[in-house]
């Protein structure tokens, strides 16, 4: 556990903050971070800046991540879990919400790197689309909205699959709402894909069990899972363990 | 003269050790087992530890009557030399887990169901339960130290790990284990209770009341404030039990508490364990840490010609 | 919302923190002590430990009635997280160490003597004659892990403790400082019934019982087979004792265990502890390790803007 | 502690016994361990070589080590102390009986760095000398014995002052009794000289204060003291304490 102070606290959109500190720990694209947030909670973050991570305000920890401010301290564990294998040269990247977070890095990467990539973007409605102009400075970005006030009206998936029949990608990686990305597997078929999970984390690095996902613990063996380790989950797409570790379907 | 130094018998012809061992008729191919919360609590993760992992057995995490959430986050973190926790028994209640503990039962190796209640009575009919649903063996957990009426409340006091192991007992034909604090001035008194109840084995020890606050924040860093350390930091803590325990009872002992290697594990059976189980060591050294430490074991048997796992255990009582 | 992120005050105009603390009426310059045994049998020793180590107080080797020469060698040894010993509390017996206190007493800084018996009315002795040969207060050591029927033998029983305590306040009117043993279920408790019985402070921890075996030879390490750890390795336990007794009781609490930097002092204070005592520290540090602590505790409170140790006594229990 | 096993043990007279182990640590000349004969005892032992130890037998743990057999296995704290400082050129050192055992591996490391030594050897008589053939190929070596039976019919001291009559050396290093010694810092009189004490040891690394002699710990402030040092210490020469801490006049 590492205290840190904030250094900034940007506005992404009404309900999304993305924060950032004071944090000079190395990290790979993909992987995520628990923050402390004293007095309040502890929560799983994936890091959308290698110092920063951007936060739905969605219950009572994200809301005091969203109070904080410059000089705030929060304590931070990590970083944590495997991050994406950036192998490939042609990339597909479908973020849903703020499942986008967890792949700009890897987007950032990847255009450093000089390879290829689209990135399809969803969110509920136009004001919750995040990093739009951050990824359109690193590749071809597309656009869905569940409400249709920007780009494709429907889902981010409907886009996706438009994008490789237009041309096949030689990776994808995903990352949102879980029933997004196992349609996103359907329609990957054979082209392989990685996408980032989440479920309930106590320890966030491996002794604990509770964000077990098949066999595997989504902290430590993930959060990133290839097409194959998915397709051996029998819970993936389908139910999760709520934080005494019952099963509650999606 | 003295004459204490060789030990070892040193034969050269004993080409491999023999790991196996039985514990109350339970039989492991190796004295490695998964501790109870770490990783156990499902029946996929279970079965992972002893395929993938190695594992002689497994425990699963402890179980309750009802589904419990537990204690708040942070409930886990890593200190120097350990690993600090207050889950505060999560775990899905009894009626759940009986699925998941079908499909741990998969494997060929022994299943023991760990269980925590706050009277004997409850401990029985959980213990019952597990029996029915297919356990080798029923762990007590008398031991947890940041979970208010539970575990060490009740451990503490050798009248009651009496009375609750008599129950228990009574209500399964499956072997009993009890499993220890440290957190008491003499543990050997405990498990002698726990002995004379009619107890099949005891474990020790469970993890030791700890804290951490942040001095850079003013606070605890647990949810809960306080929880208990494992690993390497309590292993002096855990051998020395053990020692005690060894010098008390005759039923089969199992060691607990920072193993990490095979010395580690040979260190608790020179003092009187059977076996040990592993739980921080997953997270020092993956989940194949079970069959490293076996490899260790055997590596060290063969070296010093030791023939099999009876030649050592509680030669340092000796 | 909640707002309890930022407790520090934070004032640039506070330019250097106090940190001198008065314990049941005992000023020190520092809240850093020497702990009982490290060092502390010789009046030389202590001084030096003063003068050149810079502590804000020192504790005497535990003296008894009649010279002891303590368990066999080996009776210290290293281990990876903290040291193990089983010294069996030697000493030159009361008689003899008149001599030594009287040259601790030349300096300024206050000399607590550390006494241990069987018997109430031996410790009543033993701290009449320690008042007599000047001591500014008695340290009772009620705690000590590895010598059969003192310390942890007695420290563990309420009634015990509290009989002890007050025995002793009936014959001295030094101040009477009570040190006690990690090894009990509820160690608030134990505090409670000093505090109940007269005693001026809580003195926590003592080292945790544990055991080194090595796998090379088969045999305990310690000549005397079990011994207590002491050093990193038992500050989170120490630092939950603190905080624990904090809950209960009113009179000061000096924390040991551990403690080897200005943050871990820090944590105890925070945890509730008025100063704290160092003794396998001085292995890790040095003997100016006092000094080095009281100035990493000073830059601490000026950098959080603390201008005084009784803004962060116990801050983490708020 | 580390195990090690014994690779040798050599007579060099009746009651003693050089030991010699596998031990790759480094050390400094003057250095000490302490040596556990498991079942027996613990007990400081100077190195004699940076492998080894020389033993006299005077004692249940030094006649354990006695009967220790090549294969047998000890225990091993250490290197601890001090050692010598080695610096300055024209070396006296004056070994009596075993001290002779902490002054060996100094004569050799001066005598590889080119300077000069001459070694004054005591015993009680001579088949006790020690190291005398091993001195001799490292310096100008000069001998008494308390009977007479070889060199000096008298103290090494008696000798070690004729020497110095002779030539000043700008450093002289002593081991021995500690009578032998006091009487050495006397004669050196403004000659710097360093001894190595002996001093009841039980942790050996600093804590326990066992060894405690005036402000100092033998152990880790020594065993290696400065005549200034020992001018501090009220008990050097007089008197020692025993394992309870209670002082024995010597
Ligand atoms: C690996 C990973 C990466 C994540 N990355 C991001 C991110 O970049 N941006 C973002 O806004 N959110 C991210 N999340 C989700 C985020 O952790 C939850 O939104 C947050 O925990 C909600 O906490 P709360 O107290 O505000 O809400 P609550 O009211 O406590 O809970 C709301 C919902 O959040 C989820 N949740 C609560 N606690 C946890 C927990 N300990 N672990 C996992 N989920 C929990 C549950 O689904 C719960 O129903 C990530 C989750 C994981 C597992
Ligand atoms: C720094 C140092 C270096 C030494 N180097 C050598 C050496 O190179 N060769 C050698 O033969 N001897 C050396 N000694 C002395 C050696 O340690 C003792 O002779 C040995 O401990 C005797 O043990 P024993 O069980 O055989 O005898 P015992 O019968 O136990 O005691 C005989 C005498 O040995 C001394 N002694 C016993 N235990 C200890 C102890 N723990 N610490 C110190 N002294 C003790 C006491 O004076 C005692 O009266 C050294 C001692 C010290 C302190
Ligand atoms: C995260 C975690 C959860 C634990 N949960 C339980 C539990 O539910 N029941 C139990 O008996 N012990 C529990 N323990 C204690 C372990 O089973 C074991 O006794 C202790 O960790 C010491 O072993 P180790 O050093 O190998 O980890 C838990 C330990 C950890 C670290
Ligand atoms: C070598 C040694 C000797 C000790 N002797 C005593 C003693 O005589 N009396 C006592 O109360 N505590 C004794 N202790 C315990 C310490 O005073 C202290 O409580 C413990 O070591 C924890 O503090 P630390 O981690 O700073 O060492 C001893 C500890 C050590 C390491
Ligand atoms: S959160 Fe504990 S194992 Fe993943
Ligand atoms: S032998 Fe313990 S301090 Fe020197």
């Amino acid at each position: 556990m590492q205290v840190v102070d904030i250094t900034d606290s940007i506005n992404e959109s009404d309900n999304i903050k993305t924060i950032k500190f004071k944090w000079p720990a190395e990290s790979k694209p993909g992987q995520f971070i628990m923050v402390w947030i004293p007095g309040v909670d502890e929560i799983p973050m994936s890091l959308s800046y290698s110092d920063g991570i951007t936060v739905d305000s969605v219950g009572e920890a994200t809301q005091a991540i969203h109070a904080l401010e410059k000089g705030s301290q929060i304590g931070i564990k990590g970083p944590y879990g495997n991050g994406f294998d950036l192998s490939g040269n042609d990339f597909l990247l479908i973020g849903g919400g703020t499942g986008i977070a967890a792949l700009a890095m890897a987007a950032e990467n990847l255009s450093q790197a000089g390879k290829k990539i689209r990135i399809a973007i969803g969110a509920r409605t136009a004001s919750d689309l995040l990093f739009v102009e951050r990824m359109k400075a690193l590749g071809e970005v597309h656009i869905a909205t569940d409400d249709g006030s920007s780009g494709h009206h429907g889902f981010i998936t409907q886009v996706a699959e438009k994008l490789i029949t237009v041309k096949k990608p030689d990776m994808i990686l995903a990352c949102g709402p879980e029933p997004m990305m196992a349609s996103a597997v359907k329609l990957a078929h054979k082209i392989p894909i990685q996408c980032s999970l989440e479920r309930h984390m106590k320890c966030g690095f491996g002794i604990c069990g509770s964000c077990q996902c098949g066999k595997f613990t989504v902290c430590k063996d993930g959060p990133v899972f290839s097409g194959e380790q998915l397709g051996q989950m029998e819970d993936f797409g389908k139910w999760k363990r709520d934080s005494s570790g019952k099963s509650v379907w999606f | 003269m003295v004459e204490t130094f060789n030990r070892f018998p040193q034969s050269p012809d004993v080409l491999m050790a023999d790991i196996k061992i039985e514990i109350a008729g339970i039989r492991l191919e190796n004295p490695t087992m998964l501790a109870s919360g770490i990783l156990g609590q499902t029946g996929q993760s279970l079965l992972r530890i002893i395929h993938e992992g190695g594992a002689g057995a497994v425990v699963t995490k402890s179980i309750g009557l009802e589904p419990r959430t537990g204690h708040g986050n942070p409930c886990a973190i890593e200190l120097k030399n350990g690993l600090l926790n207050a889950m505060g028994l999560p775990n899905p209640g009894i009626d759940a887990f009986g699925s998941e503990l079908k499909i741990a039962l998969k494997s060929n190796a022994p299943v023991i169901a760990s269980i925590f209640a706050d009277t004997g009575e409850k401990f029985s009919t959980l213990a019952s339960r597990m029996e029915e649903h297919g356990a080798h063996a029923v762990e007590l957990n008398l031991s947890c130290p940041h979970a208010e009426k539970y575990g060490l409340d009740m451990g503490s006091d050798p009248l009651k790990v009496s009375d609750i192991v008599g129950q228990v007992k009574d209500s399964v034909k499956i072997p009993v284990f009890a499993k220890l604090s440290p957190m008491v001035p003499d543990i050997g008194h405990i498990a002698l209770a726990v002995q004379e109840a009619g107890g099949d084995a005891v474990v020790a020890i469970n993890t030791i009341k700890a804290m951490r606050i942040e001095p850079e924040i003013g606070m605890p860093v647990l949810k809960n404030n306080v929880g208990g350390i494992s690993g390497p930091a309590i292993k002096p803590a855990g051998i020395r039990a053990v020692y005690e325990i060894a010098g008390k009872v005759d039923i089969p002992i199992i060691g607990v508490g920072g193993v990490t290697t095979g010395l580690d594990a040979i260190e608790y059976i020179m003092a009187g364990a059977s076996a040990v189980q592993i739980g921080s060591g997953v997270h020092y050294r993956g989940i194949d840490v079970f069959q490293k430490v076996s490899q260790e074991i055997s590596e060290f048997m063969d070296r010093k010609g030791y023939a099999s796992l009876q030649d050592i255990i509680g030669i340092a009582r000796d």
